[in-house]
């Protein structure tokens, strides 16, 4: 974060992407990719390919871990050798450590986890090709791929960042406005229920201006919902298709 | 685990506006902080909070830059949940409370710029300062974020390194010690919601029913340079809002205990 | 767990020349092969036979040569079952499937001499260019040898070296790109005996009922540069040289689909 | 493999070891070595110096590995740090893991596994001194472990390489043709049975010089099949003797 | 050890440290200075500062380690990475797996493990600055903190060591001695049954010399036994007042 | 486990001044001590006492040196309990009972000072000798410190390095190899109590029931160069002089050997 080398945002007040402030990227959200899993989720957001799987519910392993009164969400967000600039060792790192907890913890509360105790339900996240922003694009479609296993839950939960690039207060930041900007705020939200279920920051703001970013966040979350609705009909015709056909 | 009637005995509290140890909903339990209590480490403190005791020990070693930061000293934060804290603890590699914790302190001191890192730069590309801060939680009483992000500022403030000299690219350790060069002063403050109702400082029975937690932290200026929600309950933007308004303060009021 | 059942019925239809998906036994599944479709490495290839989807990558980094090949570059090949591809596959270290499927293809393309590894020599004994090839399951619906051997060769066609100058011994970046020089084009095609049929590409439900497992891997000249028997199983010898005999014919198939 | 630094061959067709293209190096097989072992073996071949052991049909530790209608066959195959010539980390490195799951895979073939449910048999093989052929003078020594600790097996397995050096095809390559020839195919089998347990092969073959090298490396596992039946008689008559006298 | 740096005696027969030969350094010792744990003590032995804390009788993880007939005893001695000059990785090192063991010995004598069949007493040392005679000032306060956990006991466990500096035989050394002397014998005992539990050494000593240093090293954990007692009678009087206040 | 029977029959014994297998309680079993059986290796011995065998390897390496000791070579031991040797022993990393073996045969070689360290320097802080005794149980029928002190030893008296000239700072291996610098030859003598009887080298059925093991090992000028209490019993200070007393005679005995 923060050597201001180069110029992130342009005279026309356009980003290096060619955005606008308060643009997002391109997304492409798809529904029940693989064949094996319960459900599963894939989505391009800028560059990022992340693919998302659910295993469950399903007996757990090693048994002690199993509640008698619910089930256990495990998650694990993982990163691909090659979805980086440098290829980075498979043994899970810190950070992806850190962010499957957090993951977990955005997911959480939207799933009626009492519905199946002594069960584990487990979400895989692989980041495939990463561009800033996995973590919400992990959750974006961590809970599609929880909606595609059929685990009943309150909310879809949908993320995104805002963040601070050259002074000002942007939405959705890739790799670049990542590490070169001076703020970022990532935002995980149930958007019927109006609840904020991730939230982190790194970089400097006011008070003020994090209000703003998180305001912009919740703008940017609202939008992707629609994104999530669609993929998630489209799954469902497509099913109905197969059926009639 | 506390059990349900405790919950409920909290939570009923909690409604209006009582703690079980007396506390009010905003109020820390005593903060304590002793400075250089482990002569050998280069840094050191033992922060209490209520029954929670942290201790962290910085160490000060010449190593590489990153590549692609050839003229910045290097910060690493570790912590370890030695099981002599906690029943819950277990020996082994940091479980993920562990790393949360050491990268939500990280997070502050980094973003805040608390150290001037270019002062810990010798040779620019090949070799600087190292800053080892290694968080050791001694008794785990709950809001072990607040007491360990203390300790860590308290230890880094209290750290001297070596003089040195360069002979070529040799370094030579000289007579005398230099303070590191410390420049901000970030604080961590965490609250925990419990049935609706926001708390500061949560002890270990009230992180243990609680909902959610969230920890902002502030820098010497008043603004955020960190902030993490864990656990697996939601918060909503007037709950967070508010969290700042309130912790921006108690970070004022912790601060004065350390500089 | 396929059932008695169902091992019955596949072995029973076999005795008949036929499979549950209506292939014959020499016949492969739909084969798929998307190049390139990770732009930030430096190659890949997403391959799919059936349903069994794997995603091969190549990075390319400046490392050290081996000191008995001080002239040539490094391959390393490596495979990751993530739990993501089946029900079956844990998180954690490589098991001996992960590790004996990259090793296959690791045999396969440097048998073969796919790769002129000398000219990935920079400086003699000193920088040579790292060839690392991640395999990666997404979908595991048997023959994971096959489509993983196809996915790194597809990934290695596809890969673009960055441009360097030489300033003394440092490596300088430059504008542009070289594509990394294959030349060979091994393919690998696997066998599966059931009760002592032999079957090409089997399907996980084959899988689970084969006796033995038998990969051979051939070169563009049709010439063996590698082979694995998999499983508690047997061969006879007549078994192997008619797996030999359909696997170069299969092979020369499937090589028209990279190159 | 495959850097021909030196003549493999001479003119005369003689081995860098003295030896004929169709020979095997001199082998010494004694079978009942160790005491704790239910059963062992060890075996010289060429500079090789192999040992193994076997313990078992017994409990499985973890129980959740245990199958309920037949053993579990385990085996190990490890290099002694000073087996070699520059010393090897005691941690199992991948070809390890790879050679004791293909080890594993040539002896379970032969064993009746049904017989003893719910337990593990445990082959641990130890390579005290490596040249060349491990993995089948290991299988050679595995099958008599096996044997001797009183397994109830369909047939020895034995198992011997075949490989090209020099552009010709010869038997029993050892660490120097190993490394500096230009093929190697090992292969174990149930001689009795005729089945092939075990077949690899890396370097480069047409198809007609895998026959020839398939064929010899099976005239090849003929000879040591003799060699593991005189040292089973041995350890008979020595108990033999033992019982009498 | 052993290399001859420096004098480490004076000609006044005075250590670095100004002390005698046979005097200690000197020792604070606290009982029960941490909530959580059911026993714990604290020591302070020049510049040595080691906490110790009990948890148990209690339920074993993983459950297959309980012995039907009595506890089992476990103790992790480990050092903080900020304890010694260079910083130490927080895995455990070899030392200090091989500390954990003899520390464990040392105090198994005294413990009445038949009285908690099927349970384990979990003993944790965490030596957060080091300054030589870790392991036995890891014994002496591990034993207060089974003594404060209630744990019942055949007697008291102390340690101390004696060692050989600059040719002469001298009691508790410190870090510099320990180093560059020529000899450490770390003894524990139970004082009033007159019993060794731990005797290592290393360094060169003749028998004569050996017998020396260990009559001192039990003249040693006698003294340190005193200030045991008193630091456990202190934690009982604060008690009292605590219940009559 | 011996049954409690076996532990009776054993503590009966003793009392009589007798052990199972006839031995006086101060009488070694047979010892066989076979010296470079491994020729790939630097230095070897299998070391037999009575049904236990030991092998330990000696490799020889190029290496840096510790920073404080500049002038002198490194000297490493590893033990291995491999599972072949007892149905007791696990595969995976070395547990306590082999790191405290490997220490303890570590200390008697150092201390005693047994190779000339600085006879191993190459280039000061630079390049070094670095020595590797890995020790391998091959079969654990009790004592294994002493058997695996003594297969060391004569693994190291057995040792030969190459011959090398630098070039520069290359070094080039010249024909030819030269013993490695023995120079003292410490031998461990342990003794195990049973029932207040002391016994010197306990077979496994004893070591099963005894309360407690004493190591001591002697120079060759019968000084004391390491000492290891182990197992969760007591020793009076007279059963560790007598200890001493009668393990200098056991060591010279032993100490003839090997040289």
């Amino acid at each position: 974060m923060k050597n201001e080398k180069r110029e992130l945002i342009d005279k026309d007040g356009l980003r290096v992407d060619g955005r606008k402030k308060d643009e997002l990227r391109p997304i492409k959200i798809m529904v029940g990719v693989l064949s094996n899993a319960d459900g599963s989720a894939y989505i391009e957001q800028g560059k990022n390919k992340i693919i998302a799987a659910v295993y469950g519910p399903r007996e757990v392993h090693p048994r002690h871990l199993a509640l008698p009164d619910r089930a256990i969400l495990r998650c694990r967000y993982h990163m691909a050798p090659f979805s980086v600039e440098e290829r980075k060792s498979p043994a899970p790192s810190r950070r992806e450590l850190e962010l499957s907890k957090v993951i977990r913890e955005a997911l959480e509360p939207t799933v009626f986890l009492e519905q199946y105790p002594r069960t584990a339900i487990d979400l895989f996240i692989e980041v495939l090709q990463a561009d800033g922003g996995t973590r919400c694009a992990g959750i974006t479609i961590g809970s599609l791929a929880l909606a595609d296993a059929g685990i009943p839950m309150r909310d879809l939960v949908v993320a995104c960042a805002a963040g601070k690039v050259d002074g000002q207060i942007v939405l959705d930041l890739n790799d670049i406005e990542d590490k070169e900007g001076e703020a970022d705020v990532p935002v995980a939200m149930m958007p019927n229920l109006n609840l904020i279920t991730l939230l982190q920051m790194d970089g400097l703001l006011t008070p003020e201006e994090f209000e703003e970013a998180l305001n912009l966040s919740i703008e940017g979350c609202r939008r992707i919902y629609a994104l999530q609705k669609k993929a998630l009909k489209e799954k469902y015709i497509s099913i109905r298709e197969e059926v009639e056909t | 685990m506390v059990s349900r009637i405790r919950q409920r005995q909290i939570a009923k509290l909690l409604t209006s506006g009582k703690r079980l140890d007396g506390r009010s909903l905003t109020e820390y339990r005593e903060i304590k902080v002793e400075p250089g209590i482990i002569e050998r480490a280069e840094g050191s403190a033992l922060v209490h909070i209520g029954r929670t005791k942290v201790l962290a020990g910085v160490k000060v070693e010449i190593g590489e830059p990153f590549s692609d930061r050839p003229n910045e000293g290097v910060l690493t934060v570790n912590s370890e949940f030695v099981p002599l804290a906690s029943p819950e603890f277990e020996a082994g590699p940091p479980g993920e409370e562990s790393i949360e914790l050491a990268r939500v302190v990280d997070r502050g001191i980094r973003e805040s710029k608390a150290i001037d890192l270019e002062k810990l730069c010798i040779i620019p590309g090949k070799k600087v300062f190292v800053v080892f801060i290694d968080i050791y939680v001694l008794n785990h009483d709950g809001n072990l974020i607040d007491a360990s992000a203390l300790a860590a500022m308290a230890a880094l403030i209290n750290t001297k390194i070596f003089n040195y000299e360069l002979e070529g690219e040799e370094v030579k350790i000289k007579l005398g010690y230099t303070q590191l060069p410390v420049v901000n002063y970030p604080i961590s403050v965490t609250f925990a919601k419990i049935n609706d109702k926001m708390i500061v400082d949560p002890g270990l029975d009230e992180e243990e029913v609680m909902d959610a937690r969230f920890t902002v932290t502030f820098d010497k200026n008043g603004n955020i340079c960190a902030m993490q929600k864990g656990g697996g309950g939601t918060f909503t933007k007037e709950q967070i809002l508010e969290a700042i308004r309130i912790g921006r303060e108690k970070a004022e009021e912790i601060r004065r205990l350390i500089i």
